[in-house]
């Protein structure tokens, strides 16, 4: 009897195994998610021009990957509105990595072998460097809206820069030496304190670049404090660092951290600035203004800052629910477009498409890119990152406030 | 006399074994070559075999030793990296050295913490010992973040990832790795070592009167365990080319002990069964993501209610038995019994 | 001198949620052998119930507070029923891979339910902060250090004096004399899981109100190191929770203070294996051998 | 007290000028103040068959654990075969020769039946790790040799046909008597029997009888049995010792056991309340 229970759930294990086979055979892309409101755009006669998306969809990290579908998919939607390119449709596939290195391996080789042609992705800098190295054997083109570590594009082991690889976002050492300079330049500091989560190589990238950067500026970094993913209390930091005094506190990890760090630290009396990187956008919705007032991060995207960016606001909420678009989103429409310019001219060289000359001229496209963003107008340097300025974002009165370009 | 029919060493059935599995790997490697199996499926064939490496050397420590260890991924993650340091260090090496030294490394140096680890740990019991390879693997994983601002230089690049690890996990090498560990297992596990082990699983106060120095076997299959993890480790650490420690932590500990129970605790079949599936399903089921471990939880939960013993219990599967059955009448391995019937 | 203070009260604030939460744990060793390891995120659920209440219906906090504590503490009869009482029987593997796979399985439900993104709970409990020697201490600190003490102490009462309380001892000591004595042992050990998960419930108030946000993995970190103080203190006994809960908690402030912030985790886990290997029984617990 | 001269009883005439299977002196243990077992002068001959009895928790078991070593007695030295066993582990004791049985049987239930005989075997196996695994020509011989002599251990109890069960499933006698045969297979020179007749019927307890004397004679082992069963006790114990709180309060032959008012008063309780 039990025998046979074991018999009948092996075989349910095995028939779902099959089903799901199935499902996804060769050919049949995946379905975006229902919430991406990717519309089926259909195929118009020239044929279509395969990308592929990967990114962290579900899990921990999905708020994330999700916004760079978006902003991604609201450009492709608009451009296969528009008559594709060269009359070729763009067909997104969309496969989720959950931020995980080895789930973005499989996916990717997975879109290989689906045919894609270049791919948007991923959205963390692991995931992505791990793809990178087999996207850059393959010379497929690849571009990043968001994967900020250095190492993305270069490898230094090697002195290698991986020629295909580009990215609209800021890289961490970018970002840091940044901030340093702000603090020096507009807030004067002359003592700096920094605290990170030591297991978050986006935090500990920006956090070393900032201290790196304070020691030439000659501003001294009076406490470098760090704590666990999954911690709630900083408090016992925040005082070591209260009793060191510093001016400035750069606190460079995700929104949900940074607000509990600033509300416990004004809890402790501390009124030291308050400083971050890209990651504390929609740090307003989690703390109290008074807390946050006068904070400033550095960011690639100021809402409502341009008529163009105002136009994207008001296309994303239509599009969206009504939902506002972050940094994310943003840089993810900016990543398609630059993508998408590059394929244009590929497509206008009346190459094959997806063969290795269309791939190669792809690349070749987007490293001479004269592609204009939302955020930006991009151009690449020698290790393919996006020479642009950064935007500081003030808080005040509780709103996230487009201070300037720096 | 039916015992003796049963059990004369037929070095046929070990050839035959041999044979069919040399047949599975020229023909997989084959079709790799030649793209019939494509990149995608090659990838997710050796997840698979680094993924039963993993469940099998768990099964080891918890199916047939009876201890649940909640630390199985710091003993890759160790395995992991000191091969990977190992192998971006030896690139002057040919290859053909460096893998198997590197695979070593990699085993050994997991294996010495499986010692370190194993030694205070196996001197507790059930959860208390669940609770302690816990807190070993979380400060495996601290440690592996936070070691080289001790030391002052980079070994292991914390949070920023170890990257740039020579890719030399192949198929070939993967599942070369799996029949080896498999086949260590399986006739440790079939001789008095084996049996000792089993024993205290089932009454370690009995195994002990029975003359069974029962620390020395507990530490030996924890060790043992720990090797094959590492060894899984390095193959990771190869297949993949980057190393992160929040990889290793208590969530990849509990995804591989969901393999081993699923799969039944004590069947090394089982394991490699459900090591294959749980490695397939997520990927043939990629549309549903959203609902993949929220299902994955109420398999475990509905497995433990309904079939604690997993899905083959402690059955063990022989190749040469279902021969024996299917092709010839060579006699059945010692795993189940021969009837009378059989014997003719 | 004003740095100390603090940081030992930095340390009195985490420790008093981790105390509660090792209550659970305790209780729950104590009654059945069972690790449960959903535990820690019955806390979440709890947060998120009060995220639900407070922020999205717009309810007064306090309405907030009770359904959170309500919540827990059905959700801990419920897991109970559904996946524990099954096995009551079984190995004791079982019943833990069993625990693990509710953790599990609550955490993946939250993610998918209300999203990966932490939920901003908005403020419970605000009042004037207390400066004490150059200290400053928040009035949330207070809060969660006296509600945790208070908390305790009507446990402790409560299994000390009442019957229920006597019966949870019994059962506790021995499950089949306990049943011989005419004792309802499953209605015993509902109860203390509906305790244990109303503490759970307290917990996950205080937690909201000291770090106000929900997220689907809060109760994991939390719950692993309330389970350390638990292990510490001595699983089983319900002082030994609250010693182990405020010792973990001013260890976290002191290894912080002392500029090892980064070691603070492994810390927690060094001190739960030394714990383990010098006495396993813990600070308060008893020695339970085995009958040959 | 005085002390007793260890060799004055339970030592036939025939073993007087063999070192004892076993000698205890003055044993005893606490449990955290609680003494469960003290004063304990014991000597078992080499080919007896004794036995043990008492009225619950006399501390019978406790002696037993104390002889196989799993506790460590707070005092008392015990010699087997004239060697002192101070801070041996159980499987030590076991390899230098005492087996026993338990009171609440303890066999591999869910091994087979002839697994469990093999893992008595153990320490008669001589084959390494290496040579398990490389399956050598050893190996074989050694897996060959042991099976055969497990089946022949077997066969005293006729329990061949079932070598194939698990353990589990066999019938509560046969688990009993599967245990005796475990025992065996390690090669003791003395067995400890704690309640071996326990469950059975009587026919079962006269064959059992039969089965505990044929074991002496074919292994030339001693035998110290707990048994509630005074049919058994009487019927084939050479010797016997009366536990009472802790304490040996008579030994001598079954006759004089019967007769003993000590051990009636134990049993019965004090006369005259």
């Amino acid at each position: 009897m039990k025998k046979l229970i074991s018999i009948a759930l092996v075989l349910v294990l095995v028939l779902g195994a099959l089903a799901g086979c199935g499902k996804t055979e060769p050919g049949t892309t995946a379905t975006p998610s229902a919430d991406t409101g990717a519309n089926a755009t259909a195929p118009a006669a020239g044929g279509t021009i395969k990308i592929g998306l990967l990114g962290c969809y579900t899990g921990e990290y999905a708020q994330y990957g999700l916004a760079v579908q978006n902003g991604a998919l609201m450009y492709i939607d608009k451009v296969n509105a528009a008559g594709g390119i060269n009359g070729k449709q763009i067909e997104p596939i969309i496969y989720d990595d959950k931020g995980d290195p080895t789930e973005a391996v499989t996916a990717f080789n997975r879109m290989l072998d689906d045919g894609v042609t270049a791919l948007l992705g991923s959205v963390l800098s692991g995931a992505t460097m791990a793809v990178v190295p087999e996207a850059y054997a393959a010379n497929l083109p690849m571009i990043t809206a968001s994967a900020t570590a250095a190492g993305v594009t270069y490898n230094e082991d090697e002195d290698l820069v991986y020629t295909n690889m580009f990215r609209t976002c800021f890289i961490d050492p970018f970002q840091g030496e940044k901030m340093a300079q702000y603090a020096k330049d507009i807030l004067g500091a002359r003592t700096a304190a920094a605290i990170t989560e030591t297991g978050n190589d986006y935090a500990v990238g920006l956090k070393e670049a900032f201290v790196a950067k304070c020691a030439e500026l000659g501003i001294e970094v009076v406490a470098d404090e760090g704590y666990s993913k999954g911690d709630k209390d900083f408090k016992s930091q925040l005082t070591n660092i209260n009793a060191k005094g510093a001016d400035v506190i750069f606190c460079p990890n995700y929104y949900e951290d940074d607000a509990l760090i600033v509300t416990q630290a004004r809890q402790l009396g501390i009124t030291a600035t308050f400083m971050g990187g890209d990651g504390w956008a929609k740090v307003s919705e989690y703390a109290k203004a008074e807390d946050l007032e006068g904070s400033v991060y550095c960011s690639a995207y100021a809402p409502g800052s341009t008529p163009e960016i105002k136009q994207f606001e008001t296309d994303y909420a239509a599009k969206y629910n009504g939902e506002v678009p972050g940094m994310f989103a943003a840089l993810g429409y900016d990543a398609a477009i630059v993508l998408l310019d590059a394929i244009k001219a590929a497509e206008s060289k009346g190459l094959e498409t997806g063969s290795d000359e269309y791939k190669a001229a792809v690349i070749d496209g987007m490293k001479n890119t004269s592609s204009v963003g939302i955020t930006s107008a991009y151009s690449y340097d020698e290790f393919n990152n996006p020479i642009k300025s950064a935007v500081i974002i003030k808080l005040e009165g509780g709103k996230e406030v487009f201070s300037q370009m720096f | 006399m039916i015992k003796q029919a049963r059990d004369i060493p037929t070095p046929v059935k070990y050839l035959i074994n041999l044979a069919l599995f040399i047949i599975f790997l020229v023909v997989v490697n084959s079709m790799i070559a030649s793209k019939t199996i494509s990149g995608y499926y090659t990838k997710v064939i050796m997840l698979i075999g680094i993924n039963i490496i993993l469940a099998v050397s768990l099964n080891l420590a918890t199916g047939y030793l009876g201890q649940l260890p909640l630390g199985h991924a710091g003993f890759m993650a160790v395995g992991a990296y000191s091969s990977a340091i190992f192998m971006k260090a030896a690139s002057a090496l040919p290859m053909f050295i460096a893998l198997p030294l590197g695979l070593m490394i990699g085993g050994t140096v997991a294996g010495i913490f499986g010692f370190i680890i194993g030694i205070p740990a196996l001197r507790l019991r059930g959860d208390y010992l669940a609770i302690i390879t816990l807190g070993f693997g979380e400060i495996i994983r601290v440690i592996l973040l936070n070691i080289d601002s001790v030391l002052g230089f980079n070994l292991t690049y914390g949070a920023a990832s170890l990257k740039n690890i020579p890719k030399t996990t192949t198929f070939l090498g993967t599942f070369i790795c799996v029949f080896i560990v498999c086949y260590v297992i399986h006739t440790m596990m079939k001789s008095r070592h084996g049996r000792a082990i089993l024993s205290i699983r089932e009454n370690e106060i009995a195994a002990e009167s029975c003359g069974i120095k029962t620390t020395y076997y507990k530490t030996m299959a924890f060790v043992m365990s720990a090797f094959f993890a590492g060894v899984a480790g390095s193959l990771y650490a190869g297949y993949l080319g980057i190393l992160n420690p929040s990889n290793f932590g208590f969530m990849k500990s509990i995804e591989i002990l969901v393999m081993v129970v699923l799969g039944g605790m004590g069947s090394m079949i089982g394991s490699v069964i459900s090591a294959t599936v749980l490695t397939a399903l997520p990927e043939l089921l990629r549309a549903f993501a959203d609902y993949r471990m929220v299902a994955y939880s109420l398999l475990l939960i509905a497995v433990m209610i309904f079939k604690p013993s997993g899905l083959m219990g402690t059955y063990d599967f022989s190749l040469s038995r279902l021969l024996g059955k299917g092709l010839s009448r060579l006699p059945a391995r010692n795993a189940s019994p021969a009837r009378k019937g059989d014997d003719r | 001198m004003s740095t100390v203070i603090s940081q030992i009260f930095n340390g009195l604030q985490s420790g008093s949620v981790y105390a509660l939460v090792a209550l659970g744990y305790s209780m729950v060793y104590g009654i059945i052998m069972l690790l449960n390891f959903a535990h820690g995120d019955i806390i979440m659920v709890g947060a998120y119930v009060a995220w639900i209440m407070i922020a999205k219906a717009g309810l007064p906090p306090a309405v907030g507070v009770v359904a959170a504590v309500v919540g827990c503490t059905l959700l801990g009869i419920t897991i109970e029923k559904v996946a524990y009482a099954p096995l009551r029987k079984s190995p004791r593997l079982s019943l833990l891979i069993t625990a693990i796979g509710i953790s599990f399985f609550l955490e993946n439900l939250a993610q998918l339910v209300m999203g990966a993104g932490a939920k901003s709970m908005p403020e419970i409990v605000s009042g004037p902060g207390l400066s004490f020697a150059g200290a400053n201490i928040s009035f949330v600190a207070m809060v969660t250090i006296v509600v945790a003490v208070i908390s305790m102490v009507l446990l402790t009462i409560l299994v000390q004096r009442t019957k229920m309380g006597k019966a949870m001892r019994a059962v506790s000591e021995d499950m089949d004399s306990a049943r011989l004595m005419g004792i309802s042992v499953n209605r015993t050990i509902s109860f203390t899981f509906a305790l244990g998960s109303a503490l759970a419930g307290i917990g996950a108030v205080l937690y909201s109100c000291a770090y106000p946000q929900a997220s689907p993995t809060m109760g994991s970190m939390l719950g692993l190191k309330a389970f350390v103080a638990a292990v510490l203190g001595g699983i089983g006994s319900i002082p030994g929770a609250m010693i182990g809960g405020f010792a973990i908690g001013l260890l976290e402030a002191f290894v912080s203070a002392v500029g090892l912030s980064v070691w603070k985790e492994g810390a927690v886990f060094a001190i739960l294996i030394l714990v383990l290997l010098i006495k396993p029984t813990g600070i308060m617990g008893r020695v339970i051998t085995e009958k040959v | 007290m005085p002390r007793r001269d260890p060799h004055e009883t339970l030592i036939p005439e025939r073993d007087k000028d063999k070192t004892p299977a076993i000698e205890c002196i003055g044993l005893g243990i606490d449990f955290g103040g609680l003494t469960a077992v003290d004063d304990f002068n014991f000597t078992l001959g080499r080919t007896e068959i004794a036995g043990l009895i008492g009225p619950n928790g006399a501390g019978k078991t406790t002696v037993f654990n104390l002889l196989t070593k799993v506790y460590q007695p707070t005092r008392g030295r015990m010699l087997l075969e004239g060697r002192d066993t101070k801070n041996m582990t159980t499987a030590q004791a076991n390899r230098a020769g005492i087996a026993r049985t338990f009171q609440n049987i303890r066999l591999f239930k869910e091994l087979t039946v002839l697994d469990n005989v093999l893992i008595g075997l153990h320490n008669e196996i001589h084959v390494n790790l290496a040579q398990a695994i490389l399956r050598l020509p050893s190996y074989w011989r050694c897996e060959r040799v042991a099976r055969e002599r497990a089946m022949d251990l077997l066969s005293i109890f006729d329990m061949t046909g079932v070598a194939d069960k698990k353990a589990g499933s066999l019938p509560y006698g046969a688990q009993r008597r599967l245990e005796i045969v475990r025992a065996l297979a390690t090669n003791p020179t003395l067995l400890l029997l704690d309640e071996p007749a326990a469950g059975m019927n009587p026919s079962e307890t006269s064959e059992l009888m039969e089965n505990i004397r044929k074991i002496r004679d074919m292994f030339q082992i001693s035998i110290l049995l707990i048994e509630h069963d005074m049919n058994l006790v009487m019927g084939i114990c050479e010797g016997i010792a009366v536990l009472n709180y802790g304490r040996i309060i008579a030994k001598g032959t079954p006759e004089e056991i019967k007769s003993d008012p000590d051990v009636i008063e134990a049993y019965l309780g004090k006369k005259g309340h």
